[in-house]
């Protein structure tokens, strides 16, 4: 039995549609459902955690549907909320929450002891959750979705907040996970996000899916998307003119005596072309930097190429 | 692994009491109790005044104390300090998202909470009641063998009141305040039959027909003509229907109802 | 004019705790950055400057006023900018700037006017009549920037105006510094944590530490005593490229992700040499941003290199 | 053709001086309540009894000039509204439910949230100081109040000279808009001295309203509680809304009973005491304020 699918689901909140006419399935691995904020990417999650129900359309749940209490045991939620029960400490936050599940006193200590020790707590669980840096935080809200051991484990902008040292650990985390054949479905608002992470993505937009595929798909559907790119250098009038000769460079735009900001297609074409270019010239380049593109913009582009194939 | 772990799980019923001890030890905890501690105080003290001086009746005391300070204020903050709590206030703290997708059934939820907030609200309005008529003396324990059927069933409406108000608003405590304090005095203070749609109308018929045997009345001008007071029986009927009511709602709403936010 | 502050021998104490020791401060109008982390004494200078608090001890004048008698006054001629908060919600923004000018003692309708002048100057026109509780970060932040420029003050006091902003609303937030730096006659303190943010704006520096003003000086003089970084990305096999690069004496850090690093550049580097070494190794660099070096090595090499200085010829003027 | 709009432009009017920036804080906070939905249900309220004593008074002035029979009878029923003294200072006691409702809720708009979330901030770093602050919200709150009693009252006055055949009403009855004037003033005084007290300290709106209800609820039926227990009206003393209703009278002139002047003294005692005990709880929540991180 599929773990869980979404047949023709759409969702709407008065008159502001937040999905629509959604299918799809999630399979093992771990999916990255990636959106701006305000793409769907909530809604979607939480049908899929029946904390709403669809206006047409189901979600099931191996066969059951999301909404109802038994499909909820297969999955494990993260939200992104950073709230908590803040009184209690990091260890009694995660036993109530397993005895919350239906474990009886004794093995709920255990469970939450496990589930501690997985997430790499189990020192410093006993405490008080207001003292928590937002990356412990996040492991104990990761360790209370893991404690029934569900087979879906759904986590919502998991990596929001926390800095560099503790999204390495997090990804670890999650791959580990993924290693005792748990499948995962992480949001994000980043695409680069996704880059270590996920073996498929979700591509949303304005409530619906727009792309679904393996990282290296959509890379490849995206690689001939314009880029921008900025490039400072305190001869930039020399460098845009030989930049515009490129035929990868579609347009150039002079900002300031020291700052070009380029289009560019056939990224990689043009990355060995620009080294060329300044070592050349002898140019230095105080910064090359692309500009990350919006999900908004790679949306307009896929609609643009779905809509004229070529 | 899966399996043995899952079929350790020992079912709903557990999870329910959980949840109910839960909620009792933080709604216990919380900032209401002590502001209904103060209350209790301060009304404590004016009781105490109150029967230092001269011999008194048991009519006295329920129309100078019991319905003043007791039926008119006391009751009804206690039933909201508890009642609005139980779910509003974890939609406040954003932390209800975590018994939404638990795999406890809705309607169980509801009950867990609502009957922990019962069970403090109970045992505030009761203690209250009991404190106030120890303080008030003999007249004061005579009234309480008879007046405290219609505080236990009063309490029942008000919370599943107030509960209703919890799982509907955001907002609920405000809301509340603003009923209880406001409304029903508007509500309970109008001429004719209008006053039906209060709680505290049944509260005083109930208490009205079980001091019957103190004399007691509806005072003030025009008394019991304007009052026009429903006999017991059905002033009771009409309140366990109401909390039955009540509770369903409620539980019908929170067991449907999809909170977004 | 005479000088835009002037510090004599100012000491400030909340009961036992000393928040400035001993500050001893001369200077010229011009764009100056105030820099510290939490707790140097930032939020006090501030103050005293505003003319909100009066010194424990010492002189403090700020464009001529004497801070002890004339804080009112003197705020009639300052603008500040808190870090946070100071939002009124349910205002809208036209309401909200309009508000602070009349505040600052300006007649209705020409607080109004100046209201509307001074969003649509900060190209805030389309958002004139939003709700505050509606506006992102970086909008808000602008807002308060508006606040505080409606009744057109000689000096301007920031209080990390780019704090909680992303990237691209910094860049656009400290450009605009960098305009309202250049207005002639006008003056502005900056305080922030960043070096960056105070390299865009400012001409000169001082940096505070534990109440004590550590360095201080033209930027320049600050700059050439940092280290140059590099963030660097790229595509493809890089093992080559960076056993290249550490061969010139560059110190490279890999991250975690193997696309990525940090590179710290010995003196005199020429940034076309990565790209000859990506080019010979057949390395596709993709980025190269300059990392702003966290300023509390900055000063702390400032405090190493300057004690020396300080002790033979102190507190000279900016 | 100039290009000058674009760039940034000085400005070099006069400064006003600090005092008159009371009035925008007043207005801002006045502006910040009714544009609530709740404030205008509230205010709904308190319009509705204005309402029906405006009603009674056109209804007595129609009947008066058609069918001076038939005026004698309405004059018995509707014998609270006679366009003395006591009829103004009844209305302004009987918004008195309101009145508290609206301020109990607008505590937290008005105060509390500047000191919360940092409104204070804002206002502070500009060319006030504390003081002028205080004295701006305390003028919105006196504006709130006004707008349920003294407004009204007095919208009712004009209107009852109105409908009299001459001007006389107006040249006999010029006590009557000082004892409006006079007893809104304290109303206005007493109460947002109070509101300020409260709201600087609790900030939130749940706990304010709680603690506005003890105060306006609760003590009140206390006092009643004891006045008879003790039979001692002196009790009745415990009734803040009580006591300045008796100032009111005093400034309608209309204390006729020894037992009214007797409470007079020391219900203008315990007003003055509420109003300076206020002030004191300001002060240090004022001071405390540090406009800096």
């Amino acid at each position: 039995m599929t773990l869980c699918e979404f047949d023709c689901v759409s969702k709407w909140y008065g008159p502001v549609i937040g999905l629509n006419d959604v299918s799809l399935s999630i399979e093992p691995g771990i999916t990255g459902l990636v959106g701006h904020n305000g793409a769907g990417k909530s809604t979607l999650i939480k049908l899929l955690t029946g904390q709403l129900r669809p206006s047409i359309g189901e979600v099931r749940i191996r066969g059951r549907r999301a909404w109802s209490a038994s499909a909820k045991r297969h999955i494990g939620y993260c939200p992104d909320v950073d709230a908590f029960y803040e009184e209690m400490s990091g260890r009694a936050f995660v036993r109530t929450m397993a005895k919350l599940h239906g474990f009886s006193n004794r093995v709920a200590r255990e469970r939450a002891e496990d589930v501690l020790a997985q997430v790499g707590m189990t020192d410093r669980a006993d405490r008080p959750l207001a003292s928590y840096s937002k990356g412990m935080r996040q492991r104990i809200k990761l360790a209370q979705a893991l404690v029934h051991d569900p087979d879906l484990i759904v986590l919502d902008e998991p990596l929001n907040g926390v800095d560099p040292i503790g999204r390495v650990e997090l990804t670890r985390l999650f791959r580990e996970l993924l290693a005792r054949g748990k499948t995962i479905l992480i949001s994000s608002h980043l695409l680069d996000e996704m880059d270590a992470l996920a073996n498929r993505i979700l591509f949303i937009c304005r409530g619906r899916i727009l792309a679904s595929g393996s990282l290296e798909e959509i890379r490849a559907l995206l690689d001939d998307h314009p880029l921008k790119i900025r490039i400072a250098t305190s001869r930039a009038r020399q460098l845009a003119t030989r930049l515009l000769a490129l035929d990868t460079v579609q347009g150039v735009e002079l900002n300031g005596d020291d700052e070009l900001l380029l289009e560019v297609h056939r990224a990689k074409q043009f990355f060995a072309s620009l080294a060329d270019v300044v070592t050349r010239e002898g140019v230095d380049v105080e910064r090359l930097q692309v500009i990350d593109a919006s999900t908004e913009a790679i949306f307009d582009y896929l609609m643009e190429s779905a809509n004229h194939p070529r | 692994m899966s399996t043995t772990i899952t079929s350790r799980i020992t079912g709903p019923l557990s999870a329910c009491l959980h949840l109910f001890g839960l909620s009792l030890r933080r709604l216990f905890r919380s900032r209401q109790t002590m502001i209904c501690a103060l209350l209790l105080g301060l009304a404590s003290i004016a009781v105490v005044a109150w029967s230092m001086r001269r011999e008194r009746s048991p009519e006295e005391f329920i129309e100078e104390i019991f319905l003043a300070v007791y039926v008119s204020f006391l009751l009804p903050i206690f039933c909201l300090s508890y009642g609005t709590a139980g779910i509003a206030s974890d939609r406040e703290e954003q932390t209800l998202v975590y018994l939404l997708v638990s795999p406890l059934p809705r309607p169980l939820i509801f009950l867990a909470k609502c009957s922990a907030s019962l069970l403090l609200a109970l045992a505030w309005t009761m203690a209250g009641m009991s404190v106030v008529c120890w303080l008030g003396g003999l007249p004061g324990m005579e009234a309480l063998h008879v007046l405290w059927p219609a505080i236990l069933w009063s309490t029942v409406t008000y919370l599943m009141l107030f509960m209703l108000f919890s799982v509907m608003f955001r907002r609920a405590t405000m809301i509340a305040l603003a009923y209880a304090l406001f409304i029903e005095t508007l509500i309970g203070n109008m001429p004719g039959i209008a006053k039906r749609l209060a709680v505290s109308f049944y509260t005083r018929c109930l208490i009205f027909d079980a001091g019957s045997a103190f004399g007691v009345s509806p005072s003030g001008p025009g008394g019991a003509e304007l009052f026009v007071a429903l006999p017991g029986p059905t002033a009771q009927a009409i309140l366990y229907l109401l909390g039955g009511g009540l509770f369903l709602g409620g539980l019908l709403i929170f067991s449907v109802r999809e909170y977004s936010d | 004019m005479t000088s835009l502050l002037q510090l004599r021998q100012v000491t400030h104490f909340y009961g036992n705790v000393c928040a400035l020791r001993d500050v001893n401060l001369e200077i010229e109008p011009g764009a100056i950055g105030l820099i510290g982390q939490n707790g140097a004494g930032k939020s006090t200078m501030m103050q005293i400057l505003l003319g909100l608090i009066r010194p424990t001890q010492g002189t403090a004048t700020v464009l001529g006023h004497d801070v002890r008698t004339a804080g009112i006054r003197l705020r009639g001629r300052v603008g500040f900018m808190p870090e946070r908060d100071s939002i009124l919600p349910g205002l809208n923004g036209i309401e909200y700037v309009a508000l602070a000018g009349e505040l600052c003692g300006m007649p209705r309708r020409q607080a109004m006017r100046r209201a509307h002048e001074t969003l649509s100057y900060l190209g805030m026109e389309d958002a004139r009549y939003r709700r505050l509780e509606q506006y992102s970060v970086g909008m808000s932040q602008r807002l308060r920037l508006a606040a505080t420029l409606v009744h057109d003050p000689d000096l301007l006091l920031l209080d990390e105006p780019t704090a909680g902003l992303d990237p691209e609303g910094r860049a656009a937030m400290l450009a605009l510094l960098d305009t309202l730096a250049t207005r002639p006659g006008k003056s502005l303190v900056l305080s922030s944590h960043l070096l960056g943010d105070i390299e865009r704006v400012c001409t000169s520096a001082i940096i505070l530490n534990q109440g004590q003003v550590v360095g201080k000086g033209r930027l320049d003089e600050l700059r050439a005593q940092r280290q140059q970084c590099y963030q660097l990305h790229w595509e493809g096999d890089a093992t080559n490229f960076l056993a290249a690069l550490r061969q010139r004496g560059v110190d490279v850090q890999v991250d975690n992700r193997r696309d990525q690093a940090r590179a710290i550049v010995p003196d005199g580097w020429k940034t076309r040499l990565f790209f000859a070494d990506a080019c010979e190794h057949s390395v596709l660099l993709t980025g190269l941003v300059p990392e702003e070096e966290d300023l509390e090595a900055v000063y702390h090499r400032t405090i190493n290199s300057s004690e020396a200085s300080e002790r033979v010829a102190p507190r000279s003027a900016v | 053709m100039s290009l000058e709009a674009v760039l940034y432009r000085d400005w070099s009017g006069r400064l006003r001086p600090s005092w008159l920036a009371c009035w925008p804080i007043a207005r801002t906070g006045l502006l910040l309540v009714l544009r609530r939905k709740m404030f205008w249900l509230l205010l709904g309220l308190a319009l509705l009894n204005f309402l029906f004593v405006f009603a009674t008074i056109y209804l007595k002035a129609q009947v008066a000039s058609q069918n001076p029979g038939l005026a004698r009878f309405v004059d018995r029923v509707l014998s609270n509204v006679t366009g003395t003294g006591e009829t103004y200072r009844d209305f302004m006691f009987a918004q008195g439910t309101v009145t508290m409702l609206l301020l109990g809720f607008a505590g937290a708009i008005l105060v509390g949230d500047d000191m919360r979330q940092g409104g204070l901030t804002f206002y502070l770093s500009r060319r006030i100081s504390r003081w002028h602050y205080v004295v701006g919200k305390l003028l919105s709150i006196g504006l709130l109040v006004s707008l349920t009693t003294t407004v009204p009252a007095l919208i009712l006055y004009v209107q009852y000279g109105l409908l009299m055949d001459s001007t006389s009403y107006f040249r006999e009855n010029l006590g009557i808009l000082r004892g409006i004037l006079g007893y809104g003033l304290i109303l206005s005084i007493t109460l947002s001295l109070l509101l300020f007290a409260m709201a600087s300290w609790l900030q939130k709106t749940v706990p304010l309203v709680m603690s506005w209800a003890c105060i306006f609820v609760m003590i009140p039926a206390l006092a009643g509680l004891l006045r008879r227990a003790f039979d001692d009206r002196n009790w009745q003393l415990l009734m803040l809304w009580r006591d300045v209703r008796l100032l009111g009278t005093w400034c309608f002139g209309g204390i006729d009973t020894d037992r009214e002047l007797q409470l007079l003294l020391p219900a203008a005692v315990i007003v003055l005491l509420v109003c300076l005990l206020s002030m004191l709880a300001i002060v240090p929540r004022v001071r405390a304020v540090r406009v800096v991180q």
